[in-house]
């Protein structure tokens, strides 16, 4: 048997906190092999300790047999590791050439030689299928040429072995079918694979083998197809696990938040949303589905009114909140999950006990008048920990920073419903989340529903769109193509709606009709 | 803050160990004799200006009166910002030195206070007034001299334009400029006066913008009062003369002999002369008649060409007879009273 | 060992190592340290007069020290606070001395009122350019400072009538205490560090227990969280400035109303603006810990004026000592590397 | 003065201001780009400005006229040597950088002066016997107008800032170390995964920055005021990083900027001998540029975009 990678015994420490300890996995040449753990597992330090990023307190790697010390990412390189990290490791604002040849610059007479370098990198991205534009400005392509851009430069250094940590957290469903083709074919080209996901149903599909990690220490290899989910899941958190999450049915009443031909331009004054309407009543969830770029963004910012409002109206209880400042807006009973919980949802340099005061504290019992009562808001925020199961290290005092983003993300989540909105927007709530913490978020956006609440779920995944939602509304190109149920649709329908393809097929019909 | 005036010097006879230096520091001197001490104001005593002649006034009282550096002898303490004068004032009063010089018009609030809360002191203030008896105040008449400067540089430019590059507009300076376009145009009522008051008295770079832009009008003779400022009068000027040996290019150095600051290379010089500002004659004057008993307490007295207060330095031949003739004759004219020089400079130029 | 306890160590060690530096620089120029050292010693707790002095010294250091922490905290860098520190200072002096015939405790009040106004609209400016127009708040202010300069000079010179100071403020708006004065030996201690530690417990209070402190440490912290919460990023934006113009103008009154009286013209920045950028960094950008830092920097840079007095030794070896110390505090990772590995040691014995 | 004149006076004057100017910003800018902030260029300046004036006080005597490039060399030696102090508090030590910019500037002005107190026995130095002096361009000189406004008075510094302005953009964006130093100071972690050593590439930056504010600084001294004390630099390293923001971080823009500070010091100190200008009240002209400074960026040079990265200290693994 022919292993490229060993890592035997790996122990690594972060102070008194062990992150790995005794941790062995084998990789095989030509094998795609899964790495599969609950956040906070390890995963991520293990395959940094391979990229040479961390140095192990204890234990061997063997790169093809031999023993090796990899003391830094170059080293990895020379080895011919590469790895494409759980967040983008590019510079934004360089072009995808440069972000390719960085630290490797082909040179013409002292200067970098770009031609040559992007034409390498066309003719590469040729053969793998990878499809980017060499002279794009990073900031200005899509998370999936992003990724791209990631594989080819571990591919321009000649990597033979690529480790992808979570390369699907962020990607549209369209954009992780078409990675699964590429992984295939990297595989075909010679290369061995190591992937971290939290999506078993990718795991299924494209490993040969599984590594599990529970809490820093190995659980054992299994053969994927002498495996199934529920015994992943099983190895992965240590009980059984419920994957479709309990869901009684629905029991929609009086519509109470309406959308009427909205238009919303992007920040270039491009219309994004484009004459939408959608409605929701309470006791449901809508959930909208559809590629990244349709307009979700823009459609979210304009109803909690971080974005102008070109046209349109729309209503909460009866009431027009169109064009409304995002305080009154939350004030008449919106609360919102961002998408991006880092950017939008959490000031990371409070403790989390002060991030559960953002939106309310201002009103009492929160502060009085002008002052803050910090007893209350931790008193408040040690209730939310508590009920949410926040795994925190020093309670309501942890920075926001210090928490996994799982726990972040209950933090907001429990902020948000505590203030008992009327409609709880909830955009991406599970990216990156292990499935133990998925089914937390989902069932918690379930009760929300069962109290009467009406909740609006935007994602990206189809299968959370299937299981959580109650209706299911499509949006291609700024509009909503078309509102189908869970029960009666399938995921390929779904995906064709998405596409745009079924609107014209619907609308041929409904012209001949 | 303010090294009120200028600079410049004769860097030769300034005696280079005067420095903070330790070593010499606790000499005791005979007691019973009469001690000294200054403070500067921010300038430091070789500020190539008054602090520092100032300063070589109270050595040579020093010298005069075989005393030495340290207590009971003379000394000083200079001032890092303004906020250092009573401090400073107040440790000489406390070391016991019998009379104690504060340097610039600046330290005027700091001696009044001083003053008042010390009544058995004797203290003397340079450049400025305040009213208190146990004060000796020293002013000096900087337009008589500038005047002096202005019939120079009246008759030796061949441009008909002159300079005056000033620091602060604060009234020293108004002082020398006023003066300056008096004895111009007493010389030559068409003259063309350029001014220019940089705003600093530390930003050398100005200074030399501002010469530079009068030398380019035609400008062939530019008197400075500036501090620091005026070092870029004197490389602006220097620097002209160094590319072209026929540049008509002159500098009137302040407060002290700055021919030094005009040496462009071993034949040449730009330095026209200075005006000179008698700080030194003054404190060993103030000092002496303290010590026999004549401190001229609560009253002001007034240095000028009368008192050889205020005077021009040896040109070093730069100056032709005749010129130096036409000075000697406005010299006496304003000694003995018959012109009398304004302080204030003129409204809108 | 406990974090509090290398929290208080990093400080303390920093100090030590400083004044070790000083130590050896002062014996390798040939000074001798033990006398450097006693000499600052008693600079700074030699008697009352020095005490009263040091407390006098500390209390803008105090006030320049929460400017800049304020709006360190809230996500701005106020490297303006000099010339908020200089309107202040102009404005209070004039209030201080133009308006006549108010009682003291609705005068004084007033002429810090008018500090304060001042050296806000400042630093408003700065808020409001970086909000409205995404003008970088460091030039901005850099500036600023410089425009100050200028303008309050200008504005003196208009004030005083040419001269170079605006007129003593008036009884009614003094921050002198006569019995302050008479406990320290006449030192020119006022009741303006009384104003500092207000100060102090009001920024305390604005970020640590108001809602409006919740909202600009959210907004400096992440703005994009802030607008999300609904918060108004571009009004908190100028309101932090605006905040932290309001202690830097005070810092001016301190000036004007204590130590000198008035304004009076500069020739260069003041430094305190600069020098409290070093004091919020000392104090970690928190309010006490501003107090504790400005205690220290003041103390040291007034002690180190009786160096020169009592010890011969430029004083600027202070100033080093204290950038030595700033360098050490602010490279605290390594000490507390250093210290976690002492513990260890330690504790494995 | 007629028009000609006036161009012939402000062009070279703007050019003899921006000079250290330009080579200080363009230093301050290696410095942000690679990710630690440049707030430390005033006390790199000073010096630069102390080591160029002693030793050309020193030497004189053994090199004549050419011992400015000595100094000039010593400077650059002397700025980046002192430059380390930055780059081990704030790269090795992690030190808040913004703390280690204002106390290096502090032990830059003590130092400096404690050792001329020690040297010299007095607060300042003298005037040296060299300064740095203009010339004419041959050939270049005589082109009508442009021979005058640009060929005739030039100083060897400012050709050398030029160079370096110019030199700077070559090197930044076209050759693989500025690629390297500058994703460094955008997305370490990123440099790192790709085998860049983040402190390295750091410590050169910080170390560049020394090295141009040393000549900048010593170039200042030996043209304006030809000795040194503490006031010599007197703030003109917050210019210079005020210059590099206006320049958006690009050593081009930078030296626009720095010329547009220099055309209007120049206006403003040599306005007073042009027509209608000398008109404005003094004060007027004094704030002017720093005014038109404020007024230029409000109006349309717009927002700037610092690097990513820059003040934020570099810790592996650290997110
Ligand atoms: N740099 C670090 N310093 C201290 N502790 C760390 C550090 N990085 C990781 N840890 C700790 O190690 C544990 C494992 O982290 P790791 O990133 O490997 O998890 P993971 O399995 O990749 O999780 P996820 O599924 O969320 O990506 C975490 O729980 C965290 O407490
Ligand atoms: N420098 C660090 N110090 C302490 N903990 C850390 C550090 N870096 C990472 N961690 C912890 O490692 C764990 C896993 O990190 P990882 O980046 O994989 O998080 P995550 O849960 O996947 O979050 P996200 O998906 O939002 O990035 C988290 O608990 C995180 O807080
Ligand atoms: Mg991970
Ligand atoms: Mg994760």
């Amino acid at each position: 048997m022919e292993y490229v990678i060993e890592m035997l015994g790996i122990r690594k420490q972060f102070g008194n906190f062990v992150a790995n300890n005794n941790i062995t996995l084998q990789l095989k040449k030509g094998e795609i092999h899964a790495l599969l753990g609950e956040n906070g597992a390890g995963k991520s330090t293990l395959m940094n300790v391979l990229f040479g990023l961390y140095q192990p307190e204890a234990g061997e790697i063997k790169v093809r047999g031999e023993s090796v010390k990899i003391t830094d990412p170059n080293k990895a390189n020379d080895l011919g590791i590469g790895m494409v990290h759980q967040h983008f490791m590019l510079v934004e604002n360089f072009t995808v050439t440069e972000n390719i040849i960085l630290g490797s610059e082909p040179t013409k007479l002292g200067a970098i030689n770009i031609k040559d370098a992007a034409k390498d990198i066309a003719a590469l991205s040729k053969k793998y299928n990878l499809d980017v534009d060499p002279y794009a400005k990073i900031e200005d392509i899509s998370v999936g040429m992003q990724q791209r851009v990631e594989i080819l430069k571990t591919l321009y250094r000649g990597a033979e072995i690529l480790i992808f940590d979570e390369p699907t957290a962020s990607l549209t469903p369209q954009e992780i079918t078409e990675l699964m083709a590429i992984l295939k074919l990297l595989i075909k080209e010679g290369k061995s694979i190591i992937i971290i996901t939290h999506k078993l149903k990718e795991i299924m599909e494209v490993s040969d083998r599984v590594t599990i990690i529970r809490k820093g220490e190995g659980v054992g290899t299994v053969v994927t197809n002498e495996t199934n989910p529920d015994q992943l899941a099983e190895l992965m958190v240590g009980r059984q696990v419920e994957f479709k999450t309990e869901k009684g049915e629905a029991n929609p009443t009086e519509e109470i938040f309406k959308i009427e031909n909205l238009v919303v331009t992007d920040y270039r004054d491009v219309e994004k949303v484009k004459g939408l309407n959608l409605s929701i009543r309470r006791g449901e969830i809508v959930g909208i589905a559809g590629i990244d770029g349709n307009g979700q963004s823009e459609l979210i910012e304009a109803i909690t009114g971080l974005r102008k409002i070109k046209s349109g109206k729309v209503t909460l209880g009866g009431k027009d909140i169109t064009g409304l400042k995002p305080r009154e807006i939350t004030e008449t009973g919106v609360g919102h999950i961002p998408q991006d919980r880092h950017k939008h949802g959490l000031v990371l340099d409070f403790p989390i006990g002060h991030n559960i005061a953002l939106q309310t504290y201002y009103k009492s019992p929160i502060s009085k008048g002008t002052i803050m009562d910090y007893k209350k808001i931790n008193e408040k925020a040690r209730k939310i920990i508590e009920e949410y199961d926040v795994r925190t290290g020093q309670g309501e005092m942890t920075p926001a920073r210090a928490l996994s983003g799982g726990n972040q993300q209950k933090a907001i989540i429990g902020r948000e419903v505590d203030r008992d909105p009327d409609l709880l927007i909830a955009a991406l709530p599970t990216r990156g989340l292990d499935v133990g913490a998925i089914e937390f978020i989902h069932s918690r956006l379930i009760e929300q529903r069962d109290k009467g609440k009406a909740v609006l779920l935007i994602s990206f995944e189809l299968d959370e769109v299937m299981n959580v939602s109650d209706r299911i509304a499509v949006i291609y190109d700024g509009t909503i193509v078309d509102t189908v149920y869970p029960k009666e649709t399938s995921e390929q329908e779904l995906g064709l709606l998405m596409a745009g393809e079924k609107r014209k097929a619907k609308a041929v019909k409904e012209g001949n009709e | 803050a303010c090294g009120t005036d200028d600079e410049g010097t004769d860097s030769k006879d300034t005696s280079k160990n005067d420095s903070t230096s330790g070593s010499e520091t606790s000499t005791d001197a005979g007691s019973g004799d009469f001690s000294i001490a200054m403070v500067t104001d921010v300038g430091g005593v070789d500020d190539k200006s008054f602090n520092q002649s100032a300063w070589e006034g109270v050595q040579q009282f020093g010298a005069d009166n075989g005393l030495s550096k340290g207590e009971g002898g003379f000394d000083y303490l200079q001032s890092q910002s303004d906020a250092d004068y009573n401090t400073n004032l107040n440790n000489l009063l406390r070391r016991d030195f019998d009379l104690v010089f504060g340097v610039g018009f600046m330290m005027g609030d700091a001696i009044e206070e001083i003053a008042n809360d010390n009544p058995d002191a004797q203290l003397a203030l340079i450049d400025a007034e305040v009213e208190a008896d146990n004060v000796a105040n020293i002013l000096f008449k900087e337009q008589e001299g500038a005047f002096l400067a202005g019939v120079v540089a009246a008759s030796m430019s061949e441009s008909g334009k002159i300079g005056f590059v000033g620091g602060v507009d604060i009234p020293v300076i108004n002082r020398f400029h006023a003066g300056f376009i008096e004895g111009a145009k007493a010389v030559n009522p068409d003259i063309e006066i350029q001014v220019n008051y940089t705003g600093v008295f530390d930003d050398a770079s100005k200074g030399k913008i501002a010469a530079n832009s009068m030398y380019s009008s035609g400008v062939d003779i530019i008197f400075h009062a500036a501090g620091g400022t005026g070092n870029g009068v004197f490389s602006e000027a220097k620097e002209r003369k160094a590319k072209d040996k026929d540049a008509n290019v002159w500098v009137i150095g302040v407060d002290a002999d700055q021919y030094a600051e005009g040496q462009v290379d071993d034949s040449t010089n730009i330095t026209l002369t200075s005006m000179l500002k008698g700080v030194n004659n003054a404190v060993v004057d103030i000092a002496t008649k303290a010590k026999n008993g004549e401190f001229p307490g609560g009253e002001t007295t007034v240095y000028g060409l009368a008192e050889d207060g205020v005077g021009l330095a040896d040109s070093r031949g730069a100056i032709p007879q005749e010129v130096l003739d036409k000075v000697e004759e406005y010299k006496e004219k304003i000694a003995s009273g018959e012109i009398k020089v304004s302080e204030e400079k003129p409204k809108d130029k | 060992m406990s974090n509090r306890v290398v929290n208080l160590l990093v400080p303390l060690i920093s100090v030590v190592l400083g004044l070790l530096v000083g130590g050896i620089i002062m014996v390798v120029s040939g000074y001798d340290a033990i006398d450097g050292y006693t000499a600052l010693w008693n600079g700074i707790f030699g008697d009352s007069y020095s005490i009263g002095n040091t407390i006098r010294q500390i209390t803008p250091y105090i006030l320049a020290g929460l400017a800049v922490a304020f709006a360190f905290r809230t996500g701005l860098f106020n490297i303006g606070v000099e010339g908020q520190l200089l309107m202040g200072w102009l404005a209070a002096a004039y209030v201080g001395y133009a308006i006549e015939g108010l009682p003291r405790i609705i005068h004084l009040p007033l002429a810090l009122l008018a500090a304060a106004a001042a050296g806000a609209f400042w630093a408003f400016i700065v808020g409001f350019l970086k909000a409205k127009l995404q003008v970088h708040e460091v030039i901005a202010s850099i500036m600023l400072n410089y425009t100050a300069l200028y303008l309050t000079n200008a504005a003196i010179k208009s004030l005083s009538d040419g001269g170079f100071k605006t007129p003593t403020v008036l009884e009614s708006a003094t921050l002198r205490n006569q019995w302050l004065r008479d406990i320290t030996d006449n030192s020119s201690l006022h009741l303006g560090i009384i104003v500092a530690l207000i100060m102090v417990v009001v920024m305390w209070f604005i970020l640590e227990k108001t809602t409006r402190g919740y909202e600009l440490k959210a907004v400096g912290f992440n703005k994009n969280a802030a607008e999300y919460a609904g918060m108004n990023v571009n009004r908190n934006i100028i309101l932090a400035m605006t905040i932290s113009g309001v202690f830097a103008g005070l810092g001016g009154a301190m000036e004007a109303l204590g130590t000198y009286q008035n304004a009076s013209i500069k020739a260069a920045a003041s430094g305190i603006g600069f020098d409290g950028i070093a004091v919020a960094l000392l104090g970690a950008n928190n309010p006490i810990g501003v107090f504790f830092g400005a205690s220290l920097f003041g103390s040291l840079k007034y002690g180190s004026l009786n160096m020169p007095n009592e010890a011969g030794i430029p004083e600027e070896i202070v100033s080093i000592i204290i950038a030595v110390i700033i360098l050490f505090v602010a490279s605290g990772y390594i000490l507390r590397v250093g210290l976690q590995k002492f513990g260890k040691k330690k504790e494995g014995k | 003065m007629s028009f000609l004149e006036v161009l012939y006076f402000i062009v070279p004057s703007a050019l003899l201001y921006a000079t250290p100017l330009i080579l200080t910003g363009i230093g301050a800018l290696f410095s942000e780009r690679a990710g630690v902030i440049g707030l430390g260029v005033e006390g790199l300046m000073i010096v630069g400005a102390f080591t160029g004036i002693y030793i050309n006080l020193e030497y004189y005597a053994d090199f004549g006229k050419n011992v400015i490039w000595l100094a000039l060399l010593a400077a650059l030696l002397a700025g980046a040597i002192f430059s380390l102090i930055i780059a081990v508090a704030a790269v090795t030590f992690r030190a808040d950088q913004t703390v280690t910019g204002v106390a290096l500037n502090m032990l830059a002005a003590a130092i400096t002066v404690f050792l001329v107190k020690l040297i010299y026995g007095k607060g300042q130095t003298d005037m040296v016997s060299a300064p740095l002096q203009r010339f004419e361009i041959p050939y270049l000189s005589d082109i009508p107008f442009l021979g005058p406004l640009l060929f005739q008075n030039v100083y060897s510094t400012t050709i050398i800032a030029l160079v370096v302005a110019v030199g700077a953009w070559f090197v930044l964006y076209k050759m693989p170390f500025g690629l390297r130093i500058r994703s460094v100071g955008e997305h370490p972690m990123a440099a790192d995964t790709m085998g860049i050593n983040v402190a390295k590439m750091r410590y050169i930056g910080v170390m560049i920055s020394g090295a141009l504010a040393g000549v900048g600084g010593a170039s200042l001294a030996m043209t304006s005021s030809g000795d040194f004390s503490g006031s010599t630099v007197a703030g003109q390293g917050f210019i210079a990083i005020a210059a590099m923001i206006f320049g958006k971080w690009h050593p081009l823009g930078t030296l626009g900027a720095a010329l547009f500070f220099g055309l209007a010091q120049t206006l403003s100190i040599g306005g007073g001998n042009i027509p209608y200008i000398q008109d404005i009240p003094p004060v007027i002209l004094q704030v002017l540029p720093y005014v038109l400074t404020i007024l230029a960026l409000a109006g349309f040079v717009g927002k700037a975009v610092a690097p990513k990265a820059s003040g934020v200290p570099y810790i592996k693994g650290k997110r």
